[in-house]
This record gives structure tokens, C-alpha cells and sequence, in this order.
């Protein structure tokens, strides 16, 4: 890859490794947000053929603006076929004809398990209320292969999950065998800061690259336990010129049209 | 047969105190107006359920009209939180919300099951999640023929459905397309149905992927033009994103929030009627 | 993705001797021609799968394709029985026919469950009926909420299915319109789908009642104009009575029907290929 | 009602009288051949609001010649909607949408319950082997109540069937009540003689009434176990002009269209 003269933000760094860590991939079912931002930038460069599955029951969108909600009318607009919220989850999602599974989250844990219900903040006070689940459960568990994509934090990455909202890995080695889970589980966590990845034997996330300029010590400090970093780190490719245009454009297109539309 | 009427008697006739009730809507035709006139007609103790309670329902809570949230996704689409929501399960503002919890899959499953008169719908879900252990209608089943444990989750069925459509014939036929969600499960699923249409047509053209909810499980109609704003109607409006994220300003504080409700709900006329 | 291909080539890629094999369709798009070139291609020992095996299971069977036969409706609709079914079954003739029935519902299920990638599928069904007793894959299962017992059904995932459409763009995005009976449940329980089409278009223009199955979910997709006679597919054909009619005729004799199936089908150019 | 002056078979009879026995009812789920023929004279006569729904997912079906096959063009082309064959099944008819269910069957018993399986020829010959199911089983137990619709002999009014296909009372009182079905059952059976009714204490199938010119001893012959009589006899009413004049016209239609299509 040529890297890009231009300046880049680990924002757009952690987009373009999402974006490229869905190379070879058939099918994706996308959540909003940084997934489905992520998803539509390697639809744009070296995936084209990507299908996106949205959870509103849009196979095959095609936005060529970024959706601000998982139903945009842009989604169905574009999509090959537009089924119930029924059909996507029992036929196409659980029916296992999702390749990958992007996800976020509000806290990670060393497994890859996914709090997105709520968080404990202690001193007396109530717990935060997150959004809940979603599809998330059932992504995580069904999906060919989960992807998480987070901004990497110490309040993201934590020791351990207040609620576990959707399974990693759970308690590491043969824990997805035993509740025979037909997905792979997360294979990769991309962050503004690295990639993390399960170890083969004990499935705990180990960073396996850091992006251009991180250090393992910054990893390490935003990682609320002690983080294991693979053998053979390496150091993610910066953004090419034609990941940081086709991302950018992406962006302005969209901002453009949601301004002209409200 | 439905029976064609407008919002403020649809209202008065089908939602009850203490009604379990679906405003259903897929962030596309969320009715999102007829959830104003429960408003308005204060109604109380209702049961809401609802896959993605966004705007409307941040509205009902913080309006005191809900006494349980059955739900699987509770956010500002796109923009964050629903303070509303979150200030009445953190701080029982302005009365405490009990919540049932579920995900999309098991959510989607309980209206099929509803809609299909059977007492629970089996999936593969909640896998090692903590979603099962803090939900009564979610529990197990063994399949019969391969001794598998799998997910069970319980009917739903509300005593009232209401969703937002783009088109209703004199009849009460009425059309939808574009995402169309789980909207025909809880219609289907529900003891009472009220839809609010767009516009109100001499003939329900065929359209592609539109389908067609006969008028005969559909207990009234009223015509409610833009009715599901900030939410759209594919063919008729597009969605307000200026206004979801304007909602975040408005609802995160009490007073901020009961005035504008005062103002735009409250104190607004029923453009319908 | 799918693969353009001509019907000789793909039912020898996709149809193996001893697969279960459904040859979806209820009463409108009925697969016959690909039902002919397995035939011709002298697949032996399938069962065969279908909700309403009507004139090209009749054919399969008196021509000893199959070995056992899943079903809910076997006859001639509008004209009577089947007579090669029956004969398979009365009088072993060609080879015994070993059968798994089902209602309707049943098997709409257990493709149903096949498609969500469950083992079974619940319903209320059989209730007092002698099929249940019969079949292997009919049991109960309790409602964990309600206590309630209910059917339960195998799910069916065939080897291959085998549908009609009337058109397939160049990619092997299918679409297919009208009745549309239980082929999407058939094709997405199946390991791999042979869907025939009056014709492969550059464009598929959305069509009201139309749905389509993207290109990723079909293993081939052969053009077989008139595929389905003397079925029909809406928009290119009506369904050809007289022929369902003639057929009661044809088929009532071992030798007749043999007679006809050599001129007709043995020997007959695959006009595909 | 004014009697035709014209004549009328037995058959026709039947239908007018299957016709008639849809009055006031809002949906009726339609099996093909004699009852397809009824219900759609009851929507051409008395109950032009009748929704006819067809097995293969036609909703509201308005042919204006009769289907010869549960899925002809003509039952798509007029319907309100078309829903999938799980659809119609789960949300429709065990969904509790269908106030009625119309069926004919190769036996009866005297408790209403239908064989449509297999016929016991005995003598060492093998069974007669028949259709099948079909969608009988739940429509008998589902739709909110049946009506059969059959021509009279002692082969199809049987003592004992040779299989139970589809539900109708079992073996008599409580029998669906202790099975917990939805559906009232086996309300009417109407052939070509006259009707019969369950009783309401003990459900077994009785003579309520005898079309025009037909005699109870010709129906006790025609049946296989000795018919219980109602004490207040009736006999039907005889067609009237315009439900033969409207039969006969749906019936040249569709001989009309049927051979011209072909």
C-alpha cells in the first residue's frame, strides 16, 4: 500500500482498519454507526461486492451516503430486497447466511464479551442505562465471524463487563464450543489505537498491531487489564490515499445531503 | 371492518388505562402522532412495547403515561441516549419504569409467536447473555427430535397496536412499504388495531414491496398526514435527522422537556380532527 | 454467487443419486422441466420433498426415481389422483415408495425451521388427527410458560431445491412474483438451490408482489423458458388445465404412461442445453 | 323465498344450500372443488362482502371463474393480498382469522371427523390410497367453525373411518374441549341429500334436514350407521331462480374461459 502525504486522525485510521479487515468478506450484517461506516468504505474500495445486511430488513443496501439510522430511507432505496425485522433475524441471520457481524459497544472485556445494557457507577449512585441490546446478541452468537470496532478507552476496555449484553468468548477456551454457538466469535477488535485478536489457545484479546505512532505503553494504559501483546506485533499500514478520499467523500456527501434533506 | 374515524376518537375508543400497547415502526413510519393523543388524553399505567422505543416513547415515559417498557433497543438513532427514558429507569422520573428486556431476535419472535396464537416462538438467542436471567419471558426448550436446548420467549399479544402507514381505502384496507419492520405481526398479534394513514385513497394501487393489511383486522383508520414525524413515510416524507439530534437538546433536562411537551403536545391542537 | 449455467449441467452438478431433493412450487412455478432432466439423467433413490407433489412427482416416481416421498397433498388438483403415486404405493410399482406425510402446516413449518437453521418448528396441528401417529417427525413439545403441549415438526433441509422464476438478472439475483407458496422457505433450508427462470434480464425492475433472492443465496441458475408446464408462471403463462386433465388419462397405465415419458421426456432434446 | 319454476339436480341443490349456510360470515378459508364452488356462489348471492381465502396465500380472492386448482392465476390476480404458504397457515388460520372452514373429504364419520388419507379395501387388496392431508387438519381444528360439504352415500358416511385425517368431535362430547381447539368444529355437513347437524349434547351427526323430493329412508340408506332424525325435521328450501341463475353463469364462465386458455 502507498501511504497517503496527507494527514489522517486514528478516527479515520480505525475505519479504514475496520474497512480493510472485511477483505474477502461476502456478507455483513452492520450495525450504525462506526460498523456501518467502516462497512461502506470497504464496499467503496477493495470490496465492492460486499453485501450489507441492515437489521431494519434491507439486504443488499447500497447507501451512497452514510444511514444515521439502521432504517434510513436510503437503505431501503438502494437495497436489493427489503424484508420483515422477522425474516432478517430468523432466516438470514440465524439461518447462518451472515459472513461477518460488526459490532460496537460500550465495554469490551479481555474475551471479547459486549456490554451494551447498562454500567455500574457505584457510590450509591444508579446504574448508567445504555440502549440495550438490539441484535447484538444474536449477531455475536450467529455471525460467521463477530468484528468489534471501539474507541480504545480504560472505561471501554475493562477489567470486567457491569452486564454481559452479547457473548465473546465468555470465560475463554471451549466456552462457545459448550453452548455450541455456530459462529467463529470475535476475531478481531479494531480500535483508534491497534488491533487486538484472540489468542488461538485462551482466546484472550492480545494486541496484535498497533497503528503508526502508538505505542504499547498508550494501548496498555487505555486497556483496564494487562493487556498481552503478541509476539510478532505489527505496525497497522496508514491509510492510502484512496481509503482517506473515498472515507472522506463518504463523509461530506453525507453531511451535505442530511443538511439539505432537514 | 375498520372503521374510519380521526385520532382523538381512535384514541378515546381503543386505549385504556392500563393497556398494554405497541407503538410499532421500524425507525421508518413510527406513529409517532397518535402516541401525542395518548398523550394528551393522559392516559395512564400503560405497558409499552416496542422493538427500538425512540422519540415517542421518550416522550410517553416522560409524560408519566408508561408503567412498563417491553423493548430490545432504547436510543436516540444516531445520536445517543433517550434521556427521558433513562431519567425514569435511573431515577424514577417522573415514576418509576419497570422494563422487560429483550433482544431484536427474541423481540421480533414474541410478536411472531403472538401474531401465529401460539404460547412462545423457539430461537437460537441469549446465549450467554444476562439478558435471560433478568426477563421472565425468556426461558428454554428442548427440541423433540434432537434433544438441543434452544431459547423460548412468550407471545406477545397488546391489547392495542398502532402503527402509521402511507395509505387506507374507504375501506380500511390499508398499504405499506418501504421497511416495513414488524408491523404486520403486531397487527396481527394485537386485540385491537388503530393505523394511522397519510392519506386516505379511492384505490390501493399495487406497489412494489408494499403489502396490504385487509381491512378486516384493522379496527380503525384516521387519516394523519406527516403523522409519523420525525420518523418518515418512504413516498411521503423523509426523516427529520435535524430534529432526533435537536431531541437530544430538549429532552435532557425535566423542565426543558415538560415545556416543550406543553407547548407541541399538550397545548397543541389535534390536526387531525 | 450463482452460476449461470444450462439445466443438463446443473442438475448433473447439484442433483446427486440418494439426495433429498425438493422440487418446490404450490400449484403456480412447478419446476417440471428440471424435474425431466433428473429423470433423464436416471437419478435413482431420492426422496422427494414437496407440499403438493402434483404431475412431475407422478412422473419421477412411476419412472423410479425416488425412494420415499415427504408430503402433505398428493393428487391431481382439480381432476384427482395420482395414479403413478398411487401405484408406487399400493402395488410397490416400479419400487416400493416409502412416505412421510404431513398437514400443510406441517410441512410450511418444517421448511420454516429448516430456513431459520432450527431443528423444529412449533405449532398447534394434528390435534386429533392419525398422521402424527405415523410419522416420525411429529412430536409435542410444552410451552415452558403456559405448561401448554403443542406439535412439533422436524425441520426438513433438502440437499438440493429446486424452484422456477420468472426472471434471473446476469448475476443470479432471482425474482419471482404471484403465488409464491413456500419457495423462499425451500431455498434457504436447502445446502444447494437450482432456481430455472423464463428468462435472464439485464435489469430486475421492482415488481408489485414481487420478491427477490440475491444471487449469494442460489448455487445455479438455468434459463428454462415454459420450465413450469403445464404449471404456469405468471406473466408468461396460464396453467394448462387440459394437460392436468389428459394426464389423468396418460398416467392411469403402466404402459401408456411409460410410452409417453420415453417419447416425451427420455427422449426429448433438453431444449436448454 | 320464491321457488324456481325451473329445474335443478341434487348437485346443485347442494351447492345453493353450502351457499347459503355462509350467510353472515365475514372470512372463509376455501377448499378447492365443491366447497370453492359454494363459497364463491355465496359471494355472487347473499354475501357479496364474503373474504374468500385460499390455501396457497390468496387473500380476499374475487375470481370470476371458478379455480380448478388451488393456486390458478385468476384466485392471485383478484386477491387483496398474497401472503406466503407459512403465512396463511400460522398468522391466518391457526392466527385465528378464518370464522369459517369449507371442506369435503372422501369419508365422514358419524362424529364429523374426516378421512382424506387412505380407504381399507380389505380382502387382501391394499389400501385405496388417497390425497392426503392437505390443510385439513388445521382448518378443522382452527377455523372458527367447519362446514363439510359431500355427496351422500354409504361409502362416504362410514361407520368407522379407515384413518382419522382431520379433527371433527372425536369421539363425541368434550372431545375438542379436552384437545383445546380454537374452532367450534363440524357445525353443518351439507350433500346432496339434505343437512346435518351435530347434536348439541352428544355431537353425533343427525338429520336436520332433506332437500326438496328426498326422503328420510333414502338418506338412512345412504349412510353408514344409523342416522339419528331431529324431531323438527326441516326441508330445505328449494334454489331459487336467481342462486341457479348466478351458479349456472359462474359455471359457463368457467367452461368458457377454462377452454379458451387451453
Amino acid at each position: 500500500m502507498s501511504t497517503s502525504t496527507i494527514d489522517w486522525t486514528a478516527d479515520e485510521m480505525m475505519t479504514v482498519a475496520s474497512a480493510r479487515a472485511l477483505a474477502g468478506a461476502r456478507t455483513c450484517f452492520v450495525g450504525i454507526g462506526l460498523p456501518s461506516r467502516a462497512a461502506n468504505l470497504a464496499r467503496l474500495t477493495d470490496n465492492p461486492g460486499l453485501v450489507l445486511i441492515y437489521e431494519s430488513g434491507t439486504l443488499g443496501a447500497k447507501p451512497s451516503v452514510l444511514p444515521l439510522s439502521i432504517g434510513d430511507g436510503e437503505l431501503a432505496d438502494t437495497a436489493d430486497s427489503i424484508v420483515s425485522v422477522p425474516e432478517i433475524f430468523n432466516y438470514w441471520l440465524q439461518g447462518g447466511r451472515c459472513d461477518v457481524g460488526f459490532l460496537g459497544a460500550a465495554q469490551v472485556d479481555r474475551f471479547g464479551n459486549l456490554n451494551t445494557t447498562s454500567i455500574a457507577r457505584g457510590d450509591g449512585r444508579p446504574d448508567l442505562r445504555l440502549p440495550g441490546a438490539g441484535g447484538a446478541p444474536e449477531i455475536a452468537a450467529h455471525a460467521g465471524k463477530v468484528l468489534i470496532v471501539v474507541r480504545h478507552s480504560d472505561r471501554v476496555f475493562v477489567e470486567k463487563l457491569s452486564f454481559i449484553t452479547s457473548v465473546g468468548f465468555g470465560t475463554g477456551t471451549g466456552f462457545r464450543e459448550r453452548l455450541g454457538l455456530r459462529g467463529a466469535g470475535p476475531t478481531q477488535v479494531i480500535t483508534d489505537l491497534g488491533i487486538l485478536e484472540p489468542d488461538p489457545e485462551s482466546r484472550e484479546l492480545t494486541l496484535v498491531a498497533v497503528h503508526p505512532g502508538v505505542t504499547v505503553d498508550r494501548v496498555r494504559e487505555a486497556t483496564g487489564w494487562p493487556l498481552k501483546v503478541d509476539g510478532d506485533l505489527a505496525t497497522t499500514d496508514a491509510p492510502t490515499e484512496r481509503e482517506l478520499t473515498t472515507m472522506r467523500e463518504l463523509q461530506a456527501r453525507t453531511k451535505e445531503v442530511h443538511r439539505a434533506r432537514t | 371492518m375498520a372503521e374510519i374515524t380521526n385520532l382523538r376518537e381512535a384514541v378515546a375508543d381503543l386505549v385504556h388505562d392500563g393497556d398494554v400497547v405497541a407503538l410499532e415502526g421500524f425507525t421508518h413510519l413510527i406513529p409517532t402522532l397518535a402516541g401525542h393523543e395518548i398523550i394528551r388524553q393522559r392516559r395512564r399505567d400503560l405497558t409499552l412495547v416496542r422493538m427500538t422505543p425512540d422519540l415517542v416513547y421518550d416522550q410517553m415515559i416522560g409524560m408519566g403515561t408508561a408503567r412498563k417498557l417491553v423493548f430490545s433497543w432504547g436510543g436516540n438513532p444516531g445520536v445517543g441516549s433517550l434521556h427521558r427514558f433513562r431519567d425514569a429507569v435511573e431515577n424514577g422520573w417522573p415514576a418509576p419504569l419497570e422494563v422487560d428486556e429483550h433482544s431484536h431476535a427474541g423481540m421480533a419472535n414474541r410478536y411472531v409467536a403472538g401474531a401465529s396464537h401460539l404460547p412462545f416462538a423457539v430461537l437460537r438467542g441469549y446465549e450467554g447473555s444476562g439478558l435471560a436471567a433478568k426477563s421472565e419471558t425468556i426461558s428454554t426448550v428442548t427440541c423433540p427430535f434432537t434433544g438441543e436446548e434452544l431459547a423460548a420467549v412468550a407471545a406477545l399479544n397488546p391489547d392495542v397496536t398502532v402503527i402509521h402507514a402511507q395509505r387506507a381505502d374507504g375501506d380500511g384496507n390499508v398499504q405499506l412499504w418501504g421497511i416495513l419492520g414488524v408491523q404486520k405481526e403486531a397487527v396481527l398479534a394485537a386485540k385491537r388495531v388503530l393505523v394511522t394513514v397519510e392519506e386516505i385513497v379511492d384505490r390501493l394501487d399495487p406497489r412494489p414491496g408494499a403489502i396490504v393489511l385487509p381491512a378486516w383486522v384493522v379496527t380503525a383508520v384516521a387519516r394523519v398526514p406527516g403523522g409519523a414525524h420525525p420518523s418518515y413515510a418512504t413516498g411521503y416524507s423523509v426523516r427529520d435527522n435535524a430534529f432526533y439530534s435537536e431531541w437530544d437538546t430538549i429532552s435532557r433536562d425535566r423542565d426543558t422537556f415538560t415545556a416543550w411537551m406543553t407547548k407541541h403536545v399538550l397545548e397543541a391542537e389535534d390536526a387531525t380532527s
